[in-house]
C-alpha cells in the first residue's frame, strides 16, 4: 500500500474512533460538543505515561481512554442536570476549560506542545479502530441500545418503566469519553506530538458533523460519515483552493435532500419517519 | 378482601390550584375499578400521583400496605404498578418488539445482564415473552414493524402490552378505549378479560360507559378533585350528583 | 484604572450581546441553533470592507453589506431551515455549520484569510470622561441591541406576529394547520436576524477597525455562551449574559492573565449551568404532564 | 338544496407510494352538516387534511365558496373560512390558553369582536376561563379538546371541519358538544364532521359519506346511510385485524407500483 | 522517465489558516526550479517539484511527507510551513529518512531533536538581540520596557516569557511588567489599559502580525504613545500599511528586506509577474517566499555536492547524503543573504532591522547574528 493510502486510512481510523465517541452519547440524547476535551485528556495522559513513566504504548493508550472515562464519570452527574442544548453547551464549556488547562500545564509542555517519544505503526491505529467499531456494534446488539433510545426519546416514560435514566446517561457519556480518550491517545502516539490548540471546538464540531452526516439511526452511520469527511476532501484535492467550499456546499445540499443522514434503516423505515412524526404530534 | 392499593386523604395542588382534594379510595386485589369524572376532574392527576410523576402534596398511597409516596417513580413499577398513557407514549422509530423489551426491564435480575448481546440469542426469554403476549392478543404480525407505522388502535394495544409485560399486580389504564371504533373496543375488551383471568387488578379511567359497565365492579367518581360517589355501576349511575356533573340527562346506557 | 477596565468589559460585552441576541432570535424563537450567524457577522464586515476598498461611499458600502447579509439569511432559510421540517432538530444545525464553513471559504477565496484594516470613518470616535475612554461604536452597538431587544421582546409577547412565531417554534406543522403563513413569517425572521447580525458585524468593524474571515468564530461561541447563561429564549437574558461574559473576560485579563480567560469564562458557564440548568433567567423546567 | 360551499372532485392522495385516498368526491352545501364515517385507517383524516391543504392531493379539484382553491396555500383557505379542528387537538403547550385562542384568530383584524368572542368561549367552557393565563400544557385531555374547538371557532369559519372532536370528552360534555354543533349550524355554519361516535354523528348530520379503504363506499342522506348495511360492513363489520390485513395488501400493492 | 529527474516535494499551505502568508510559496519554489532547470539542472538532470497542499493541518503534513517519501521518490521536501505541522512531519520524516526544511516555522527548537529536519528561519532570540542592539546603538529612549505577548502560541509565548526578558537583561533595560492576550485577540482594551498603568518607554511584542496591529490600534485609541518592537513573528511586508496610521516607529528584525540589492529587486519583479498571472491577490514577496526560494537552491547545491543520481536503488543513501551536505554547508550565498545551518537545524543568516515609517518599512540597521 502506498504511503498516501496508509496515511489516509490512519486518518479515517482516527476520525472513526472520534465519531463513535460522539455517537454513543448521542444515541442516548446527548449532543456532546466537548469531545475534543476528552480526546485531549486521553492524548496527554497516554503521552505522559509513555514519556515520563516508560509505559508501553498499548497500556498507555488504554490508560488514556480510562482517564478520559473517569473524568467523564466524575463530571457526568452534575452535568446531566442539564438537558438538550444546555447539555451540549455544558459539554462545550467543559471541552474549552480542559483545553485551556492543558494550554497552561507546563509539565506537558504548555503552549509549546508536547512531543511524544514512542511511535506506533499505522496497523496499530487501524486495529484499534476496528476494535472500537466491533465493540460498538456488539453493544448495539444488547438491550442497552434500546434503553438509550428510550432515554433519548421519552425520558419520563423510560423512568416510569423502571429505567435508571441518570445512570444510563452517565454510562453513555462515560463510555463515549473513553472511546474519545483512546482516539486521542492513538493520535498522540501516531503523530508523536500534541498541542492543546488542536483539541479545540472545531475538532468537536466536525466530529459531531461526521455522525450527523452519516446518520444516527444505524451503528454504521458514524463510520460512513467519517469516511465521507475523510475521503471527499481528498477526492476534491485536484480542485485545491475550492475544495473546502465545494465540500461545505456538498454538506448543505446533502442535508437538504436527505435530512435524516445518509444511512437510515432501510427503505421501509424511511416511511416510519413521516408516520412517526405525525404519530407523535397527533397523539 | 385484601386491598391492593389504598389511597388516603390524597391532596395535590398546582401553584395554588387544588386539583385533588382529600381523596380516599381502595382498590381490592383482583378487581377492576373505574375512575370516572368530568373533564379536568383530576383523574389523570391521580394516576400521575400513584406512578410518581408528581410528588403528592399530602396524603398517603399504600401499595400492599406499604406507603409509597416517597418511593422514586422508577422504583414503583418494581412494586407492581404499571400504567398506560392517555396519549400513547411509545417510541415511534423502534419496532414493536423493541418497545416491548423496555417494558420488561423490571425483570432484569443482574444489572450486568444488559450487556449480553441478546440479538444473537433469537429466543431470549424476553423476546419469547413479548412474542407470546403479542400472539395471545392476536398482534403477532406486527412483531418487527416500527411502531410509528401502525394504526392507532394497534398502537394503543402495544402500549397496553408493554405495561402488562412487567407482570404488574396493578395495571392503570388511562382512557384505553378513546379513539377506538366499536370492533376495536370489543377486542380491547377481550384483551382486558384475559388479563383479569390472570389475576391482574385493573384501575381504569374511561368515558365510555358501556365499556366501564361491562368490565368494572367498582366505580369511583371524581368531580373537582373530590370523590362524589363510589360503588357498583348501577348504584353510581342513579346518583343525582353524578348525573348532573358527568353523565348528563341522556345517559349513555 | 479599574473603572476603565469595567467600561472596557461592558464595551466588549456589547459585541457579544449583539451575537447573543441574534442567536436567541434563532434558537429561542425558532428552536434552531443557527451556526451560520457568525458567518453572516463576518460577511457583513468583510463585504463592507471590500466595498469601501472598492471606492464606495460608506452608506452605500454598508447598504451592500446588509443586502449581502440578508441574502445569506434567505439562503440559509431556504437550504437549511425549510427542508428540515420533519427531521431531528440536529439537522439544521449541521447544515448551518456547513454554511459557516462555506462562507468562510468563499471569503478566503475572494479576499484572502488575512485580517484587514478597516478604515476609521470618524477619526476619533470615542468619548472621554476624565481619564475614562468609551468607544462610540461599541456604545452604539450596545444601545442598538438594547433597543432591538426591547422591541423584540414586546412584540413577541403581545403581537399577533409574536404569537405566530412562537407557534412555529413549538410545532411547525401545527402552526401551518392553524393557518400561519410559516414561509413568510420565518423568512422575514431570518432576514431580520441576518440584518441584525450584519449590523453587528459592521459595528464590530467600526469599533475595532479590523475585519477577517475568521472574525465570527470566536465571537460566535462567546455569543452562544452568553445566550445560554441568560437562559434560552429569554431575550433579556442574552443581554445580561453578553455583558457578564465581556466583564469576566476583561477582569480576568487584568487580574489573572490571558491564560485564564477561557478557563474563567467557560468555567463560569459550566458552573452556572450546573447550578442552574435552565440558565440565569430561564424558566424552571417542570415535569411534563402525562 | 342551496348553494354548495365545498365541492371536492376526484381527490386522490398518497403517503409516499401508499395511496390513502383514491378518487373521492364530496360536497357540502351551505348550512349543512355532513359526516364522514369509516373504519380506522379508512382515510377520513387524510380527506380533511387534503381539503385543508396540509396533505397535497395527487389529483382532484377543490372548490370552496365558488372559487377554485386547489392550488391555494393553507393560510389562504383559512382566511376564506375553511377551518379544521385537527385530530389529536394539537394544542400549543408552550403558550397560555388565552394565547392559543388569540392564535386561532390571528388573521382577523376586528380585535374588539375577537375579544368579545373569546369571552363567549370562556362562558361556554368555564374550565378554560379559570386557567386562561396558565400554560396549555397543564390542561386535561378533555380541556384541550375544548380549547381546540374554541380556537377553531375564533377563526370565523364558514365551513368547520372537525376530526373526532368528542375524543376524550365526558358523556355529559359529548352531549353538550353535539348540541353546540347543531346550534352553530343553525346560525349558518356549515360543518364537515368525522366521529367515532357514529350514532350521534349520523343523528345530527344531514348527509353522510362512508369511506372504505380510501374510496367512497356509500353516500346519501344521514338517515338512509345509518340504516344501510353498507355502513355495517365498512365501519362496524370488519375487525381491526381484517382492516389491517387489507391495509397491508394495499401497502404491498403500493410498493410494487 | 522518472529516473532522469530529481524529485523535490513541496508541502505547501495553499488553503486553511495560513493561506494569505503561504499561498505564494509555490510561486517562489516554481521560480527557483525553473531557473535551475533552465541553467541545465543538477548533475545533468532536471529537478521536478511534486506538491501537496496540507491546508496548515499537521495531520495532512504527515500525509504529505509519507507520500513524498514512499510514493513519489522525492529526495527532499520543501516545507512544511508552520511549527505545528513541522513538529509532527519532522518526526515522520526522521523515520522515513528524508530531509525536510520549513520556510516559516520559528518556534524554539522544533528541528533540534531530529537529524533530517532543517528550518530556513532564524532563532527568535538572536533576532531580538540584534533589534535591541540596533536600538541601543541609535540611542532611542529605553528607560523601561514592557512585554506584550500571545499566550496560546508556542513562538509568541516563548518570545514573551523567555526571549524578550533575557534580551532586555542583556541590554540592561528593566522590565516593568507583562500583558498577555490570546493569539486571535481582537479586543486589546484591557491589555492597553494595563500598559498605560505600567508607563513603559518601549514595548516588546511576541505575537503574530494581526495581534500586533490590534495592539497598536488600541494603543492609539487609548492614547498610549509608546514604541513597539518585535522579532520575525510579525514579519510582513505590508505591516506598516496594515497598521492603518497606528504603530508608527515600530522596529522589527527580519531576514528579508525587499529593497536590499539588485538581485532581490530582480527577484521581486519576476515574482510579481508570476503572482499577477496566478491571481493570488498580492504581488510583493514576503519572508517565507524568499525562504522557500532559497530552500530549493540549498537543496540544489546539496544535491550537486552529493552527486545524487535519483536512481531508485540508491534513494535512501542519497537522501542521507543531502542531509549531510546541508549540515556541512557554510555561508551559502542565497538570495536573502549568506546561510549556514546550526547544530539544531536552524539557519544563521543576516537580519535586517526595519522601522515602520509613513506606511512602509525603512532600513534601520543590518546585522548578522553569530
Ligand atoms: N402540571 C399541572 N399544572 C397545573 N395544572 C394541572 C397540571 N396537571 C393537571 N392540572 C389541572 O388539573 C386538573 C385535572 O387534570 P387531569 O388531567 O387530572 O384531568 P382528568 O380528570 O384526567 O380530565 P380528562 O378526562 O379531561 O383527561 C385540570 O384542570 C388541569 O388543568
Ligand atoms: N403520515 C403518514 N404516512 C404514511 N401513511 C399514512 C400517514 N398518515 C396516514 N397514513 C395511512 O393512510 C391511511 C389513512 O389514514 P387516515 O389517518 O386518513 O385514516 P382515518 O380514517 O382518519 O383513521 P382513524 O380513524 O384512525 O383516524 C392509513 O392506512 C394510514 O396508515
Ligand atoms: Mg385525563
Ligand atoms: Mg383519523
Amino acid at each position: 500500500m502506498s504511503g498516501y493510502q496508509t496515511g489516509i486510512i490512519v486518518l479515517l481510523a482516527l476520525n472513526t474512533i472520534a465519531a463513535y465517541g460522539v455517537y454513543l452519547p448521542m444515541s442516548a440524547g446527548q449532543l456532546n460538543l466537548g469531545i475534543a476535551g476528552f480526546m485531549a485528556i486521553g492524548a496527554y495522559a497516554a503521552a505522559y505515561l509513555t514519556n515520563a513513566c516508560g509505559w508501553p504504548p498499548s497500556a498507555a493508550i488504554g490508560a488514556g481512554g480510562a482517564t478520559a472515562a473517569i473524568l467523564a464519570f466524575a463530571v457526568a452527574m452534575p452535568m446531566l442536570r442539564t438537558q438538550g442544548i444546555y447539555l451540549s453547551l455544558a459539554t462545550f464549556a467543559l471541552g474549552q476549560v480542559i483545553s485551556a488547562i492543558f494550554l497552561n500545564l507546563d509539565i506537558v509542555g504548555g503552549a509549546a506542545g508536547y512531543p511524544v517519544a514512542t511511535h506506533i505503526e499505522a496497523s496499530v491505529v487501524v486495529s484499534a479502530a476496528t476494535l472500537v467499531v466491533s465493540l460498538v456494534w456488539l453493544m448495539s446488539t444488547t438491550r442497552l441500545t434500546v434503553y438509550f433510545a428510550a432515554v433519548k426519546n421519552d425520558p419520563l416514560v423510560a423512568d416510569l418503566l423502571g429505567l435508571n435514566v441518570k445512570a444510563l446517561g452517565v454510562a453513555a457519556l462515560t463510555v463515549g469519553a473513553g472511546i474519545a480518550g483512546v482516539g486521542g491517545a492513538l493520535y498522540a502516539h501516531y503523530f508523536n506530538y500534541i498541542e492543546a490548540q488542536y483539541f479545540g471546538v472545531m475538532l468537536s464540531t466536525y466530529t459531531v458533523l461526521y455522525v450527523l452526516l452519516g446518520g444516527t439511526q444505524s451503528v454504521w452511520g458514524p463510520l460512513v460519515g467519517a469516511a465521507i469527511f475523510t475521503l471527499v476532501p481528498e477526492a476534491l484535492r485536484s480542485s485545491s483552493q475550492w475544495r473546502y467550499a465545494i465540500f461545505a456546499l456538498f454538506i448543505i445540499v446533502f442535508m437538504a435532500l436527505r435530512p435524516q443522514g445518509l444511512l437510515t434503516r432501510g427503505l421501509s423505515r424511511q416511511r416510519t419517519q413521516a408516520r412517526a412524526q405525525s404519530g407523535s404530534t397527533n397523539s | 378482601m385484601t386491598m391492593l392499593l389504598s389511597i388516603q386523604s390524597l391532596c395535590k395542588t398546582f401553584g395554588g390550584l387544588e386539583v385533588v382534594r382529600d381523596l380516599s379510595f381502595d382498590v381490592p386485589d383482583g378487581t377492576a375499578t373505574a375512575l370516572i369524572g368530568p373533564n379536568g376532574a383530576g383523574k389523570t392527576t391521580v394516576f400521575n400521583l400513584i406512578s410518581g410523576v408528581y410528588p403528592v402534596t399530602s396524603g398517603s398511597i399504600r401499595m400492599c400496605g406499604v406507603d409509597i409516596v416517597d418511593l422514586p417513580s422508577r422504583h414503583r413499577i418494581g412494586r407492581g404498578i404499571a400504567r398506560s398513557f392517555q396519549n400513547i407514549r411509545l417510541i415511534p422509530r423502534l419496532s414493536v418488539i423493541d418497545n416491548l423489551l423496555i417494558g420488561q426491564h423490571v425483570k432484569l435480575k443482574r444489572p450486568l445482564d444488559v450487556l449480553r448481546p441478546f440479538r444473537f440469542a433469537r429466543d431470549h426469554e424476553w423476546i419469547r415473552a413479548a412474542k407470546a403476549e403479542l400472539s395471545a392478543f392476536g398482534l403477532s404480525q406486527y412483531d418487527d414493524e416500527p411502531v410509528g407505522l401502525l394504526p392507532y388502535g394497534v398502537r394503543k394495544r402495544v402500549d397496553l402490552i408493554r405495561a402488562t409485560l412487567s407482570s404488574p399486580s396493578l395495571l392503570m389504564l388511562d382512557e384505553p378505549a378513546a379513539g377506538l371504533n366499536a370492533s376495536e373496543t370489543r377486542e380491547l375488551h377481550r384483551h382486558l378479560d384475559i388479563l383479569r383471568e390472570r389475576g391482574t387488578t385493573l384501575l381504569i379511567i374511561e368515558h365510555d360507559m358501556h365499556f366501564i359497565r361491562s368490565i368494572c365492579e367498582q366505580i369511583v367518581v371524581l368531580n373537582f378533585g373530590c370523590k362524589i360517589a363510589e360503588g357498583p355501576f348501577d348504584q353510581v349511575r342513579t346518583d343525582q350528583q353524578v348525573s348532573e356533573a358527568y353523565l348528563g340527562t341522556e345517559r349513555a346506557t | 484604572m479599574i473603572s476603565q477596565q469595567i467600561v472596557n468589559g461592558f464595551m466588549l460585552g456589547g459585541v457579544y450581546v449583539m451575537i447573543a441576541v441574534a442567536f436567541t432570535l434563532a434558537i429561542g424563537v425558532l428552536n434552531f441553533l443557527n451556526f451560520s450567524i457568525p458567518g453572516i457577522f463576518m460577511i457583513a464586515g468583510m463585504v463592507s470592507w471590500a466595498a469601501l476598498r472598492g471606492g464606495q461611499h460608506w452608506p452605500i458600502a454598508f447598504g451592500i453589506a446588509l443586502a449581502a447579509s440578508a441574502a445569506v439569511g434567505v439562503a440559509v432559510y431556504l437550504l437549511t431551515y425549510r427542508p428540515s421540517s420533519d427531521s431531528d432538530p440536529d439537522v439544521p444545525l449541521v447544515s448551518s455549520l456547513g454554511f459557516l464553513v462555506l462562507l468562510e471559504n468563499l471569503i478566503i477565496l475572494w479576499l484572502g484569510s488575512d485580517q484587514q484594516s478597516f478604515p476609521a470613518l470618524i477619526v476619533d470616535f470615542n468619548w472621554r470622561f476624565g481619564s475614562i475612554i468609551i468607544g462610540g461604536a461599541q456604545l452604539l452597538s450596545l444601545v442598538l441591541s438594547l433597543a432591538f431587544v426591547i422591541a423584540l421582546s414586546l412584540s413577541l409577547r403581545f403581537t399577533n406576529l409574536g404569537r405566530q412565531v412562537r407557534a412555529i417554534a413549538e410545532n411547525r406543522r401545527t402552526a401551518t394547520i392553524l393557518g400561519v403563513n410559516v414561509g413568510s413569517v420565518v423568512s422575514r425572521l431570518f432576514v431580520l436576524s441576518a440584518l441584525f447580525t450584519g449590523i453587528g458585524g459592521i459595528l464590530f468593524a467600526i469599533s475595532y477597525l479590523q475585519v477577517s474571515s475568521s472574525m465570527g468564530e470566536s465571537i460566535g461561541f462567546k455569543g452562544i455562551s452568553a445566550m445560554i447563561i441568560g437562559g434560552m429564549g429569554n431575550i433579556w437574558g442574552a443581554v445580561a449574559g453578553g455583558l457578564l461574559i465581556g466583564l469576566v473576560e476583561i477582569l480576568s485579563t487584568q487580574f489573572l492573565g490571558a491564560d485564564f480567560v477561557n478557563i474563567s469564562v467557560y468555567g463560569l458557564l459550566l458552573a452556572l449551568l450546573i447550578a442552574k440548568p435552565e440558565g440565569l433567567f430561564g424558566p424552571v423546567a417542570a415535569r411534563e404532564k402525562l | 338544496m342551496s348553494e354548495l360551499i365545498l365541492k371536492a372532485e376526484s381527490l386522490s392522495a398518497c403517503y409516499g407510494r401508499v395511496e390513502a385516498l383514491s378518487d373521492v368526491s364530496l360536497q357540502v352545501a351551505r348550512g349543512e352538516i355532513v359526516t364522514v364515517v369509516g373504519a380506522n385507517g379508512a382515510g377520513k383524516s387524510t380527506l380533511l387534511q387534503s381539503i385543508l391543504g396540509a396533505v397535497s392531493p395527487k389529483a382532484g379539484k377543490l372548490t370552496f365558496a365558488g372559487q377554485d382553491i386547489t392550488r391555494w396555500p393553507i393560510y389562504r383557505r383559512i382566511e376564506e373560512g375553511l377551518v379544521l379542528v385537527p385530530e389529536g387537538r394539537r394544542i400549543l403547550v408552550s403558550m397560555t390558553i388565552e394565547e392559543n385562542l388569540l392564535l386561532g384568530a390571528h388573521m382577523r383584524r376586528d380585535k374588539i369582536a375577537v375579544r368579545r368572542e373569546i369571552g363567549g368561549i370562556y362562558d361556554r367552557f368555564p374550565n378554560l376561563a379559570q386557567r386562561r393565563n396558565h400554560n396549555a400544557s397543564c390542561l386535561s385531555g378533555g380541556e384541550q379538546q375544548m380549547l381546540a374547538l374554541g380556537r377553531a371557532l375564533l377563526a370565523k369559519p364558514q365551513l368547520l371541519m372537525m376530526d373526532e372532536p368528542s375524543l376524550g370528552l365526558s358523556p355529559l360534555f359529548v352531549q353538550r358538544l353535539f348540541e353546540l354543533i347543531q346550534a352553530y349550524n343553525r346560525e349558518g355554519l356549515s360543518i364537515l364532521l368525522i366521529e367515532q361516535n357514529t350514532a350521534n354523528a349520523l343523528r345530527i348530520a344531514h348527509r353522510a359519506t362512508v369511506l372504505e379503504l380510501g374510496r367512497v363506499a356509500l353516500e346519501g342522506d344521514a338517515a338512509s346511510v345509518a340504516g344501510s348495511t353498507g355502513l355495517q360492513e365498512a365501519y362496524l363489520g370488519g375487525t381491526s385485524r381484517e382492516v389491517m390485513e387489507v391495509d397491508h395488501k394495499r401497502k404491498s400493492v403500493g410498493r410494487r407500483s | 522517465h522518472d529516473d532522469e529527474e530529481l524529485v523535490i516535494g513541496l508541502a505547501m499551505s495553499n488553503t486553511g489558516t495560513f493561506v494569505s502568508v503561504a499561498n505564494a510559496n509555490e510561486i517562489a519554489v516554481d521560480m527557483a526550479a525553473d531557473e535551475i532547470n533552465r541553467a541545465g539542472g543538477i548533475n545533468g538532470m532536471p529537478i521536478r517539484i511534486v506538491k501537496f497542499d496540507t491546508g496548515g493541518d499537521p495531520k495532512q503534513a504527515v500525509l504529505a511527507v509519507e507520500q513524498f517519501a514512499r510514493d513519489k521518490r522525492a529526495l527532499a521536501v520543501v516545507g512544511p510551513f508552520s511549527s505545528s505541522e513541522a513538529r509532527v512531519a519532522f518526526s515522520a520524516g526522521e523515520r522515513l529518512g528524508i530531509v525536510q526544511m520549513s520556510m516559516s516555522s520559528s518556534a524554539p527548537g522544533v528541528a533540534a531533536p531530529f537529524k533530517y529536519a532543517f528550518r530556513n528561519t532564524v532563532d527568535e532570540g538572536l533576532v531580538i538581540e540584534i533589534v535591541l542592539k540596533a536600538m541601543r546603538a541609535k540611542n532611542l529612549i529605553m528607560g523601561k520596557a514592557a512585554i506584550a505577548y500571545a499566550t496560546d502560541d508556542a513562538v509568541s509565548k516563548a518570545v514573551g516569557t523567555a526571549v524578550l526578558p533575557e534580551a532586555l537583561v542583556k541590554v540592561a533595560v528593566p522590565v516593568s511588567g507583562f500583558v498577555d492576550f490570546p493569539y486571535k485577540a481582537f479586543d486589546m482594551s484591557a491589555q492597553v489599559s494595563r500598559l498605560a498603568q505600567l508607563k513603559p518607554d518601549i514595548v516588546g511584542v511576541g505575537a503574530p502580525p494581526e495581534a500586533m496591529i490590534n495592539l497598536a490600534k488600541e494603543m492609539k485609541r487609548q492614547g498610549v504613545d509608546v514604541r513597539l518592537f518585535a522579532g520575525t513573528t510579525v514579519g510582513d511586508p505590508d505591516l506598516p500599511i496594515r497598521f492603518g496610521g497606528a504603530g508608527e516607529g515600530t522596529i522589527i528584525g527580519s531576514p528579508f528586506y525587499s529593497d536590499l540589492n539588485d538581485a532581490v529587486r530582480t527577484f521581486a519583479k519576476s515574482f510579481a509577474k508570476r503572482a499577477e498571472v496566478a491571481k493570488i491577490g498580492r504581488t510583493v514577496p514576503n519572508q517565507t517566499d524568499i525562504s522557500s526560494y532559497d530552500i530549493v537552491y540549498l537543496y540544489a547545491e546539496a544535491m550537486k555536492r552529493a552527486g545524487v543520481t535519483g536512481e531508485p536503488s540508491k534513494i535512501a543513501a542519497e537522501r542521507t547524503a543531502i542531509r549531510d551536505e546541508l549540515r556541512k554547508m557554510k555561508e551559502y550565498p542565497a538570495l536573502g543573504g549568506k546561510i549556514t545551518f546550526r547544530e539544531n537545524g536552524d539557519a544563521i543568516k543576516p537580519i535586517y532591522v526595519l522601522e515602520a515609517k509613513g506606511g512602509r518599512w525603512t532600513l534601520f540597521d543590518q546585522l548578522t547574528a553569530d
